[in-house]
């Protein structure tokens, strides 16, 4: 870039864009949320057509375009399938704060449940202590203090007693 | 598993809040340094189409010649109205509390108009046509409210 | 056009000013799958590409063609999100058909209005650096150009209001509306006003719901359905974005996206040679103002369409039968609801707002305050 | 398509971390100029504008319309398309349509993202459901270290294999006078970075830029009597995939991929049978090291499990047989709406031989260029410097 003879004042603006909202969860979100919140229980759904299930539920099974109506209770553990430790204090967006580095999250497979779900792992930020394949189960909030969020679920933990296959 | 009670609409609350921060660039920056220490407003000059342009800008709409610095020439203060409206409603991002009044003012020299405030006058007294003159603010923070509006001259 | 493009098949949602019930994948979803039961088309098999309209503002959610991606039938195929109004889908959709690149294509939009606050929304709009501190919206910002409108040509609050109970009249014949009725010039006078001279009748209400449509190329139109509708003729223009650069009581844009249109579709009087109108008037006095941008009546006399009755349902160039905007339709499906309903009534097939034999229907969307960008859509018969 | 089309000039802005010289209409401007001084062309010989960028990501809603007088588009047609950090590419693709349709002939396509003025955290963690994962913010990140984490387990790749995608794209960005991190680094810098979420180290990510990108686009007529050096557009293919499920960070997935799909349609329009000896150059949209790889291996470069060898043995140096990014990528520069651009600009560069320095050392017929975006999309488009081969 050209360097100018003299330094002129560059004049910025700051604006803060703060756009409100009240999100309907919609028909399948709304009764995964609802059970989570009231019965600690995580629901998936089956397609019709190609049989797999998935968390959240949703209308339509993108891969057949048909819409899914058979819903599948799924297990509180499962297997992990992936995972990083984060060193970044990224901001949550729902809380305005950010999670405290290190901390662990992975994706986990919930037994029964084709897809898998990314949330935060309680293992201590160590590559060595946690690996794909890892059995989890999830620890939630006590029933008075969930609120139908996914922050209902604290974050999953390792079983205890395993070791690395290596 | 079957349907066993109605699961009724379930709605969350949520913000999305972003801060931005937005550069005026060179010819921007001029206009807002000039108008929060001398109070005066530049324009800038498209010689081929020989219109004056608010706000000045490095590109010419209408014929695509390129301004800059070099072109900005100064235009009002005051000017006239143009058009105006009554704002009866609140919303978190006004900069004042209704009820209050918008204008087009073109300011004098210019040949596009300017969108601010009007106040000090009553609503029904305003006419199009009529000539303003703008209010500063004390403190000027080089952005538009640096002019705290226009009133009848 | 060298080649044909039609549209073969037309969806809407009820509309509604809220509906908790759903979210917007599930809304949009109502009008995939009924417009492809009408068809009698599949997604893996016959559409080749979809394209929606809506904004990540408006959904709340970055990128938000990713919430849709699954209903459209997005997963490993092509789809693209216009962030304008939902009119400039069937234009690009067009455009896709043309080059020889789809054969058939879904659109869509959707908007749930009532899940944020459409000025906070619209402030993000106008430009950061000299006008968006002022508080703007598309409310005050059109308040603006109803008033330069009023001013440079006469036009009077009466003849805007004129507009409101023929529309709200109008919407009672169309069971997807939801803001309809039978109001005198006196109901809509009395309003409460909102931002002068607009008044809270003026203005289109906030609501949810969703549009889609399928067009086809040809030799896939002739296959799909025994009615295809045509489009003639299409143009877009924008115009300056400052306020105060635009001529606020003219739509440039507009007559020059309405003249491309034209131009394709041969059309030499518009007056004469169209049957129907479905314009976008968000504000009353827009539905007059856009008369004279789309060459019906010369500038400044959209006051003298409305006085003649000439848009009257019964009239000989009857405007938005189905109650327009200001029956209620959410932003960004604002489009591509007046090419459904002006397709519908080339169809036949508007129910109770049906026109008397409809071979030619222009359809006009915008995007932007007071206008800015302009879509005009051409559509025929056979 | 109906019609042939050809890139006939194309420019970009100087990319860097800060542009407080120019506000966002002046910075898409200054490539809106270059492109047309490129084609030496006047905006009056424009018959559309086609502008794409990060909706919201600068805070601002239908960005199109405050860019009007920067872009050009005032008192003409054009439209505003999104598709996330494809966007830049389907603008492309979308101005190829419009040409090919027969209604334009000459067709401006702009790519523009100004980050610094924007919230992209905040805006980037909007990316996830409202309701279900927005609380997991810096997905981007934990992605694609999740993508490295399941690739290094499959295939025993290195953390010196991502840092060797690391060196090469600066490296070969310190070649590119457009390109915004131009570091003189090795794989030692590289493995020493500071660690984001690991395997993913400072070094292997992306930056954050200011930039823009503009092409024009033009039918076979206009392309032969008006550019000495026309790019042909030889085919397109877009690929979304569904919302909640992120195969492409677990390479074990048995599901078809985005960018696999993709790439067979492309080939089979094409005819392509080896893509190695078919394309000279490829220019792939990479936010991370570890997507380098995967590209490699999911446009057939390399079987499944090779791409860390590949960048192992020079294959896909500058001057090696299979140039990837010769231009630094998107490791070294990623003005997000330009990026998709960029890619397709500088692969047109490597055709006409106009990359300058960065002109890889051999003759370059045909290019690919791939695009990255939303929750795995992707758009593939081929050039080729005849308009039937």
């Amino acid at each position: 870039m050209t360097r100018e003879p003299f330094e002129q004042e560059l004049v910025s603006i700051p604006m803060v864009v703060d756009v409100p909202y009240r999100f309907a969860a919609g028909k399948y979100m709304s009764r995964f949320l609802i059970e989570l919140r009231d019965n600690g229980r995580f629901l998936g759904i089956r397609c019709p057509s190609c049989n797999r299930v998935q968390m959240p539920p949703r209308i339509v099974c993108a891969a057949c375009h048909v819409k899914n109506t058979e819903w599948v209770e799924l297990g509180q553990e499962g297997t992990l399938a992936g995972f990083t430790i984060m060193y970044l204090p990224l901001t949550d967006p729902t809380t305005g704060k950010p999670h405290k580095p290190p901390f662990t999250y992975g994706s986990v497979r919930l037994d029964g449940c084709d897809s898998v779900f990314d949330h935060f792992v309680n293992i201590e930020p160590d590559i060595n202590k946690i690996w794909v394949g890892m059995r989890m189960k999830a620890v939630l909030r006590s029933k008075k203090q969930r609120t139908g969020d996914l922050s209902d679920i604290i974050y999953f933990e390792p079983i205890e007693g395993q070791d690395k296959v290596t | 598993m079957p349907e066993e009670k109605d699961y009724g609409p379930f709605e969350v609350d949520q913000h999305i809040t972003a801060h931005s921060r937005y550069y005026a660039g060179k010819i921007g920056s001029l206009f807002y340094t000039t108008l929060r220490d001398h109070k005066k407003f530049l324009g800038i000059k498209c010689e081929t189409c020989d219109k004056i342009f608010w706000p000045p800008r490095g590109t010419c709409g209408r014929c695509f010649s390129q301004l800059s610095e070099a072109d900005m020439v100064e235009i009002g203060p005051n000017g006239i109205l143009e058009t105006f409206t009554l704002v009866t409603y609140h919303e978190p991002v006004h900069p004042r509390k209704a009820p209050f009044i918008y204008g087009i003012i073109k300011l004098d020299g210019a040949d596009t108009g300017m969108a601010h405030f009007i106040d000090e006058v009553a609503f029904e007294q305003l006419e199009t046509g009529m000539r303003v003159r703008p209010v500063f603010e004390e403190e000027r923070k080089a952005n538009i409210l640096d002019i705290k509006h226009f009133k009848p001259v | 056009m060298s080649e044909r493009v039609a549209i073969v098949g037309v969806a809407q949602t009820k509309f509604s000013p809220k509906r908790a019930d759903v979210n917007y994948a599930e809304l949009a979803y109502e009008v995939i799958e009924r417009v492809l039961a009408d068809t009698g088309l599949q997604i893996e098999k016959d559409i080749s590409n979809s394209i929606s309209c809506s904004h990540d503002i408006w959904d709340g959610q970055t990128i938000s063609n990713i919430g849709i991606t699954d209903v459209i039938g997005g997963h490993l195929r092509n789809e693209e999100k216009m962030a304008m109004d939902g009119s400039t889908a069937v234009y690009y959709g067009t455009i896709g058909i043309l080059s020889g690149e789809f054969d058939c294509t879904l659109l869509l939009a959707h908007t749930k209005m009532s899940q944020t606050n459409r000025n906070i929304v619209n402030n993000d709009a106008f430009d950061p650096i000299y006008t968006r501190m002022l508080g703007f919206d598309y409310t005050s910002a059109a308040a603006l150009q109803a008033k330069r409108y009023m001013h440079v040509y006469g036009i009077t609050e009466e003849q805007a209001a004129s507009v409101v109970v023929k529309n709200l009249s109008n919407a009672t014949r169309n069971p997807v509306t939801h803001n309809k009725g039978v109001f005198s010039i006196d109901d809509v006078l009395n309003a409460p006003i909102v931002a002068a001279p607009l008044r809270q009748m003026d203005i289109a209400p906030d609501t949810d719901g969703a549009v889609a449509i399928i067009m086809a190329s040809e030799k896939r139109a002739l296959e799909i359905t025994d009615s295809p509708v045509w489009v003639r003729g299409m143009g877009t223009c924008y115009d300056a974005h400052y306020l105060g650069d635009r001529d606020l009581s003219e739509c440039m844009a507009l007559e020059k996206a309405a003249e491309q249109a034209y131009r394709m579709a041969g059309i030499n009087n518009p007056r004469k040679e169209i049957d129907v109108i479905e314009l976008g008037e968000e504000f009353s006095y827009q539905e007059l103002l856009w008369l004279e941008g789309l060459g019906i009546c010369e500038h400044g006399k959209g006051g003298m369409m409305i006085d003649s009755g000439v848009t009257a349902m019964d009239g000989d160039l009857p405007v938005n039968p189905s109650g327009g905007l200001l029956a209620g339709v959410p932003a960004n499906v604002m489009g591509l609801n007046r090419v459904a309903e002006a397709a519908l009534q080339i169809m036949g097939k508007a129910d109770g707002h049906q026109i008397n034999d409809v071979k030619t229907a222009v359809a006009q969307g915008h995007s932007g305050f007071c206008g800015q960008h302009h879509c005009v859509i051409v559509l025929g018969r056979n | 398509m109906k019609r042939n089309v050809a890139i006939i000039g194309g420019g970009q802005t100087h990319h860097a971390a800060r542009r407080h010289d120019v506000n966002q209409v002046e910075m898409v401007n200054e490539a809106v100029r270059a492109a047309l001084l490129d084609a030496r062309m006047t905006i009056d010989e424009i018959d559309a504008v086609l502008l794409g960028n990060m909706e919201f990501f600068e805070g601002t809603h239908m960005t199109d319309c405050w860019l009007v007088d920067g872009t050009g588009v005032y008192g003409k047609p054009g439209l505003k398309i999104t598709t996330g950090g494809t966007v830049g590419a389907t603008i492309v693709c979308a101005g190829a349509h419009h040409v090919a349709s027969g209604l334009f002939d000459k067709v401006l396509c702009i790519g523009f993202e100004k980050q610094e003025e924007g919230d992209t955290g905040a805006i980037l963690s909007g990316v996830a459901h409202p309701l279900y994962g927005r609380s997991m913010a810096g997905a981007a990140l934990g992605y694609f270290a999740m993508m490295g984490t399941s690739y290094m387990a499959t295939w025993g790749a290195k953390e010196e294999h991502s840092a060797m995608v690391a060196v090469k794209a600066r490296q070969n960005a310190r070649k590119n006078e457009y390109a915004h991190l131009k570091l003189d680094i090795t794989i030692q810098d590289a493995l020493n970075a500071r660690m984001l979420a690991y395997p993913i180290r400072m070094l292997d990510m992306c930056p954050a830029s200011n930039g823009a990108c503009a092409m024009i686009l033009a039918d076979e007529k206009t392309a032969i009597d008006r550019c000495k050096k026309p790019v042909w557009i030889r085919a397109m293919d877009s690929a979304h995939n569904e919302q909640f499920e992120l195969d492409w960070r677990d390479v074990t997935t048995t599901r078809p991929i985005f960018s696999k799909v993709s790439a067979a349609r492309l080939y089979r329009k094409l005819g392509v049978k080896n893509p190695v000896e078919y394309f000279d150059v490829f220019e792939i949209y990479e936010p991370a090291t570890w997507a380098e790889l995967l590209w490699y291996e999911d446009l057939s470069i390399c079987g499944p499990g090779e791409g860390f060898k590949l960048i192992e043995d020079g294959m896909t140096e500058i001057d090696g047989p299979i140039p990837v990014n010769p231009s630094g990528g998107v490791l070294s520069t990623n003005c997000i709406g330009a990026s998709a651009m960029l890619r397709v600009w500088e692969a047109a560069l490597q055709i006409r031989g106009d990359a300058g320095e960065h002109q890889v050392p051999k003759e370059v017929r045909r290019a690919l260029t791939t695009a990255y975006g939303g929750t795995n999309w992707s758009v593939l488009i081929a050039l080729s410097k005849s308009s039937d081969e």
